[in-house]
């Protein structure tokens, strides 16, 4: 006896048909998904609204049903300011790379992050500029080689890369911030829950979120995708360790 | 007017097409020739096809665009759609006939086909397919002398004697194509 | 009986989804696909279980993944 | 409504609730705070949106942002200030959204003083920032005008979908005049009824407000539409006044702002010496009255075009352009906030006439 | 020294380390990040000082505490990052100090696109900052030309005390050439030796850079005095090319940078069809060489004036002014990445003579 | 018997004899004398450059024997670091109000902290923006009225306030940074003396090195000098605690 | 042309000069003229003196600057010295005898001492000296209506009866020292 | 025996000195100086301890200190 069978996992209506301009095993697509599949489960996909950075994912909007802005480069949390102050009604979240957000954009994610705007942002840490050919980020780790750090990142003279979610959560201002990883399935899946729940407390007007995922890009640092998500876990996560830093519901703030 | 020719070279990334023009800007320089080199860097680079195009001339390079190119050595079909149809009238097309199994439809245009990467990965590796191409093209249009091509590929290959051999044969090869299909 | 569905225009050849598949059914193919990428297949049909861990890897959400009858859930995502 | 004695940096505050925008973005400069200290109180008796940002630049985005909404947004600057904008308002340029910015000049460049000046006419006519773009400048010359001016600005900017700049000088910030409101102000938009307007792609497809094209032919594209756009402002929007404007004329005097009205309390002065000069004071100095300064300063009386700005010479090359080389072009122009005396403007009038005082 | 075929991008970095300007701050954007990817290294095989910064406005303030040091400093952007420069831009001229910008530029505006364009000639010449000042603007047309360039650049910076930009659409920066370079590389600055530099107040009075007056008269005469140097710029500074410049010229095209080559091809091909055509190369976009275009625009034999370039047309602005209605002025032009062909310019010309191809 | 006096205590060789235009009882002025007497004590005014903010201490150059460099509001931090890499032999000090360094320069004070760029910043928290007539910073407390806060701070809509220190502190690129206050004659010795730590750590080319001094503002208050400082003691101390967050010699990075 | 005056109020900052002005302006207005109040608001604010220019005219009013105002009211010594020297000849000078000791030394005005602060202390409340000096100031203008000026005075204090009172007086105190004054 | 000296044209009047002094032998005078403040002036001068306090408290460094013969440290400065 057969039953017509039924779709246990498909692509979500979020998410339009076109085919990404990503790299081969970027993880920018899959954080794309978990967004996407969030606002699906929350049902706000009618009413949001996405601010796209300047990075790889500059063209976000091609791959979302759903209405996108995009923004000067690391000016996201500006943008997302001004709409959600004047339409309160409607979920906003930006999608932002680590050069966007942590490098020319750190004065713009401070400050949102401390007026406790009610927006989303999902940050994008892939230790690299991606668009603009694999120079150095804020979250290059030290002594990794980029275009601009040919003999590896040089902590005695860049310094040693920035981790966002611990800086914003030492802000008084409530908020819910969290780190995830999407180099294995189990990271992916708790990754998509701290999405969710980002996109939850904004629904419930509760503070601004942030997620920070750590995240691949196998061609600027010249290994394969697999190799990248190995990467991530071998170099990045012990620097950027995952957890949630700051959560309104625990009421630690 | 003065004497000046116009290549473009174009295929996927990782075919070798931005060393090959970059080779004939060298050695045209090395000639005492006036060169332009000019990559594409829009946003067809990611993914899509790569292309350069060189100018050579006896003066002063006006225009570093070419939209009508005198010649083109294409080394994948897109690269084949794009420029096959923007070759000026009696100009010169050389098809990578391993990975093209059509031609231009061209009548006005001096046509060859040459499997480069299948005689790369007979001379010992395919990764020389551009340097086949480039000796070829040389060959045919005479607008650099063979042997300071050579030169060049010494000078930039240096100490890497093995690559420096294989090279070499691409060269000889491409030649030798090139010489059998013009008579 | 649950199954996996891959599309392979969308498919670009990564391979984190046969690294991903605890089964270890699929496999990368020998052809290309439209963009030139050898895309992802399914090696043995029956042995997959529907866990979507597959799917969940895609960056490029090339997989579905369906069942015929109750499918049982291994973890909430 | 009755007449009110008002601050020109609140009037302008007021205009903006009174053109239903009741959506400001700011943060404080001299000498335009006044804005931001007038709205903060005023526009929650209004349910309207008040954020003091953390920079002109977070400002710039916070309108963008916002401005896509549907709602009508403004800010108030000045100089250094409004440098800091250029790369947003080349932004919001090439994705068609509305805006209003009020620059109450101050004296540059750099930091530069705090006192009333007219040095940022190219920045605001020319464009500061990059890539083929213009955005409406309107220059008022009173705190009335400043009133009607924002309103219109807002209009301005919803007919065209483009930024649109008030540029005053400090003078018009601080000094008091009587105005008039509308008795009925405007509603707020309704984005649902606004066809562009981000509002959640709900029954219909996603909607992306941005000015990134890719492809060249559409960036392009694009650049013409912008370019078709301007034309049409060129063609409708123009204004001027004409002052003392008589067939003995020997000079036609060209300045806009409070030196306008400065330039008029000197041609009043010299009338009563029998010395007769018309004052041309373009409004909008984009589009700028182009036709009608030519036709004007043209005419046979007139022996010379003479700009009097304050700053070291800026909308005088506009008026050379638009002269064409019909007559002499003069300039008289004291900056850094000095503010030139109608003594001044007539020893310059003397001067070209060779008139001995 | 030998020719070197380089790319424009990374002949520009080598140039401002054979200028004796080993000290480079940027941030990445197509097309020049070469720049920085080539000066990373090179740098400190000479001792030289790379910095990436955390964004174009980091940038800009490293080069004006780096410039007051009296050390020779410079950067590389393009448009929108330029852009984000304009505040600190209008400081330095202000302070006077010497600094070497170039800018890449692409299309725009907003985020527009990455391919070549020529679009911010008004934001360059006219001052896209706030208050009275103006920098001084070359425009190459070549990998040479830009090298050349850049060594002029560091000179008239300390000449003049001035902000110089280079600009230079995104050809010049992803072409390659072949470039030589000074047999002998300038030494670095020595602080010491210069008046104006902050050296530390050992044994003499501290000094101070900066652009404040709080006094009107003060910031007045600082204006004055940057406008008197502008001055002294248009007079010593002006320099253009001609070519195919003839006595049956028809029409004279004025175009700069590597539009001016590809309009060289159209008048070469032009010249092979019987039609005459004279190009005016602009080298120095301010000072714009006023003087030399209107003696060659306004001979008896000129019809008409025709500005190409890549955009929608904004020198064409500054013809017209300088033309002073002596001839018809034309303009052609493409934008946001579109390089227009000779083939179009040759359409153009004919279409203006009435000439049927 | 009587000697001829000696001088203990007059004004410092790197202050100029200038009036300041500083309000009375402001301790702008406590601040400056601090900072002149430490570049005396180490010997450091002939090669020192200072680089002034925009805010009420932007003639501070008109206070010193020492060059000075006056920076675009919020920038000092980036003048700095261009300065100090092209002459790594001079000491680089910025001195900048709240709004300057914590609302419009937040990138550049983040960036060069991260980087431990070898210049010391002296951070004159006073809870208000001072020069341009009283409006709300960053730094402003919670409830405290300000003339665009006339109902007081409103967290629920402009966060709470930001401490630098702590905030700066996270980042694991070594640097001194220490808060203190001018409030009471013990604590301006207490301040004096991280001050003096900080100019000989950058002296030492050790690492970056920031001062917070809680600083009062009576104009803007509304209140006078001696019931500001109590107000510095009893309203901002609590939040913003007296301490050392960073010091490279304690060994804690 | 059409009647215009304009006056200077100068000052401390703290000595209601800029309330002064502004009662001016609000009356006139109210009055149906043409009104502009401008105050100063350069570098010299924060520890100087603080100043404001009123002008009312029957027409448009042009220059909203006035160098050489027809008028002033000087309560403190250095704007004496800044505006004693600024004043159109045949114009009209009042000076704050409390804290003044000298005079313009011109002979082109007409010049009147008024001590408004030892007034003002008389009257009860030594802030008032500002309406004292307006109240004068009208009085030997006749610029506005000395009625119109109460009722905005009674308009602007509102419910505050006791503060409306001492003004009353301080209206009342100018201009009884004014027509003595004048006479 | 130590003692201060107070440069009266420095002096704002802000009174810190005069909360400072742990001998409150500082007092505001009556008159005002040049720039218009009642500045601040020592009541008992023989009092004095040398404490420095009124001079590191005085945000306008208009107070100096000075000794004769040795002087006690109070503490480190
Ligand atoms: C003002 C400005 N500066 C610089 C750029 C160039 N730019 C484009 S993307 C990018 C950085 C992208 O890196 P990241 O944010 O890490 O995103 P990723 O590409 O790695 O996803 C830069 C510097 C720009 N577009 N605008
Ligand atoms: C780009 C720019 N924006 C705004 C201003 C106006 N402005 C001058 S000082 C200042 C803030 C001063 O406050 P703070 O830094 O706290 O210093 P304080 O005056 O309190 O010592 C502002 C906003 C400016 N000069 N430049
Ligand atoms: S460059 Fe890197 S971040 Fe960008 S799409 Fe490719 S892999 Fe992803
Ligand atoms: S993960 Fe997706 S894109 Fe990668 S190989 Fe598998 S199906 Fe293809
Ligand atoms: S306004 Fe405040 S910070 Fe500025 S000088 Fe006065 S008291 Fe000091
Ligand atoms: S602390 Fe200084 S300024 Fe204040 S009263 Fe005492 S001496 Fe005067």
């Amino acid at each position: 006896m057969t039953s017509s069978p039924t779709l246990i996992f498909k692509r979500p209506d979020a998410m339009s048909e076109n085919v990404t301009h990503y790299c081969p095993g970027c993880t920018h697509g899959v954080i794309h998904r978990l967004v996407a599949e969030s606002l699906d489960e929350l049902g706000l996909r009618d009413r949001a609204v996405g601010v796209a950075p300047v990075g790889c994912s500059v063209l976000i909007y091609n791959y979302f049903n759903v209405d996108f802005l995009e923004a000067p480069h690391g000016r996201a949390p500006a943008l997302a300011t001004g709409f959600k102050r004047v339409r309160p009604d409607m979920i906003v979240f930006t999608y932002q790379g680590d050069g966007d957000l942590a490098s020319i954009g750190m004065g713009e994610i401070v400050h949102a992050a401390n007026r406790g705007e009610k927006f989303t942002t999902i940050f994008v840490n892939n230790a690299i500029y991606g668009m603009t050919g694999g120079q150095m980020a804020p979250t290059t780790m030290p002594n990794q080689r980029t275009t601009t750090s040919p003999a590896g990142r040089d902590v005695n003279k860049a310094g040693f890369p920035i981790r966002m979610s611990e800086m914003l959560s030492t802000l008084k201002t409530p908020s819910y911030i969290a780190r995830v990883g999407v180099f294995t399935p189990m990271h992916i899946i708790n990754a998509k829950k701290a999405i969710k729940k980002a996109f939850r407390l904004q629904m419930e007007g509760k503070c601004f979120s942030m997620v920070e995922v750590l995240s691949t890009c196998p061609t600027n640092w010249g290994i394969n995708p697999i190799e990248s998500t190995k990467w991530v876990k071998t170099d990045m996560e012990p620097y950027f360790p995952l957890g949630v830093f700051s959560d309104p519901e625990r009421g630690d703030d | 007017m003065a004497q000046q020719n116009e290549v473009v070279f174009a295929g996927f990334g990782g075919q070798g097409i931005m060393t090959a023009g970059q080779l004939l800007a060298y050695t045209a320089m090395e000639e005492g020739k006036h060169v332009c080199w000019i990559p594409s860097y829009g946003p067809e680079m990611r993914g899509g096809t790569a292309n350069c195009t060189v100018v050579v001339s006896d003066k002063r390079i006006g225009s570093p665009i070419i939209n009508h190119p005198y010649s083109a050595c294409v080394f994948n079909r897109p690269s084949l759609e794009k420029f096959g149809g923007l070759i000026k009238k009696d100009g010169l097309l050389l098809i990578n006939s391993s990975l093209i199994d059509v031609s231009s439809e061209r009548d006005d245009l001096t046509e060859y086909l040459i499997p480069v990467n299948d005689i790369a990965v007979k001379v010992g590796n395919p990764k020389v397919a551009n340097i086949i191409m480039l000796a070829a093209y040389i060959e045919m249009t005479g607008i650099i002398k063979f042997k300071s091509l050579k030169n060049m590929l010494t000078k930039k290959l240096g100490k890497k004697k093995d690559l420096l051999e294989i090279n070499y044969s691409a060269l000889e090869e491409g030649r030798k194509l090139a010489k059998k299909l013009v008579k | 009986m649950p199954g996996v569905r891959i599309d392979k225009n969308y498919c670009k050849g990564c391979e984190l989804c046969v690294h991903a598949c605890p089964m270890h059914i699929l496999e990368m193919s020998k052809d290309i696909n439209l963009k030139g990428y050898y895309y992802a297949k399914l090696k043995e049909p029956t042995k997959c279980i529907g866990c979507q861990i597959c799917a969940i890897t895609c960056p490029d959400v090339a997989i579905d993944v369906h069942t015929h009858g109750s499918q049982f859930i291994l973890f909430e995502y | 409504m009755a007449k009110r004695l008002m601050k020109g940096n609140e009037a302008i505050g007021e205009a903006a609730i009174a053109a239903g925008a009741p959506n400001y973005f700011a943060y404080p400069i001299t000498p335009q705070s006044e804005v931001a200290e007038y709205l903060c109180w005023r526009l929650p008796e209004v349910d309207g949106v008040f954020v003091q940002a953390e920079s002109e630049v977070a400002v710039g985005n916070m309108l963008f942002g916002a401005s896509a909404s549907g709602k009508r947004v403004f800010t108030t600057s000045s100089s250094p200030g409004i440098s800091l904008m250029q790369e947003t308002i080349s932004y919001m340029a090439g994705a068609h959204l509305p805006v209003v910015f009020v620059n109450i000049m101050r004296g540059g460049p750099g930091l530069g003083g705090i006192l009333p000046a007219q040095s940022d006419y190219f920045q605001a006519t020319k464009g500061g920032g990059h890539g083929d773009y213009r955005i409406i400048v309107l220059a008022p010359s009173s705190v009335q005008e400043a009133v009607d001016m924002m309103l219109w600005a807002f209009d301005l900017a919803e007919k065209y979908l483009t930024p649109v700049m008030l540029i005053g000088d400090g003078m018009i910030g601080q000094m008091m005049e009587s105005v008039e409101f509308p008795d009925k102000y405007r509603e707020e938009n309704n984005p649902d009824e606004i066809e562009w307007a981000l509002t959640g792609a709900k029954g219909r497809k996603a909607r992306i407000c941005k000015s990134l094209f890719l492809n060249p032919e559409q960036l392009e594209e694009n650049s013409f539409l912008l370019a078709e756009k301007y034309k049409k402002i060129k063609k409708a929007e123009r204004r001027c006044e004409l002052y003392n404007v008589k067939d003995d004329n020997k000079i036609i005097i060209t300045s806009y702002g409070t030196m306008a009205r400065i330039c008029q309390t000197a041609i009043d002065e010299l009338e009563g010496e029998g010395v007769s000069v018309g004052l041309f004071r373009p409004i909008t100095l984009f589009p700028y009255p182009e036709e009608e300064l030519y036709a004007e300063g043209s005419k046979k009386n007139i022996k010379c075009v003479l700009s009097v700005e304050m700053s070291t010479g800026q909308m005088v090359e506009d008026v050379e352009r638009i002269m064409k080389g019909k007559k002499k072009i003069d300039f008289f122009g004291r900056t850094g906030g000095v503010v030139p005396s109608p003594d001044e403007v007539k020893d310059k009038v003397r001067k070209i006439l060779r008139i001995k005082k």
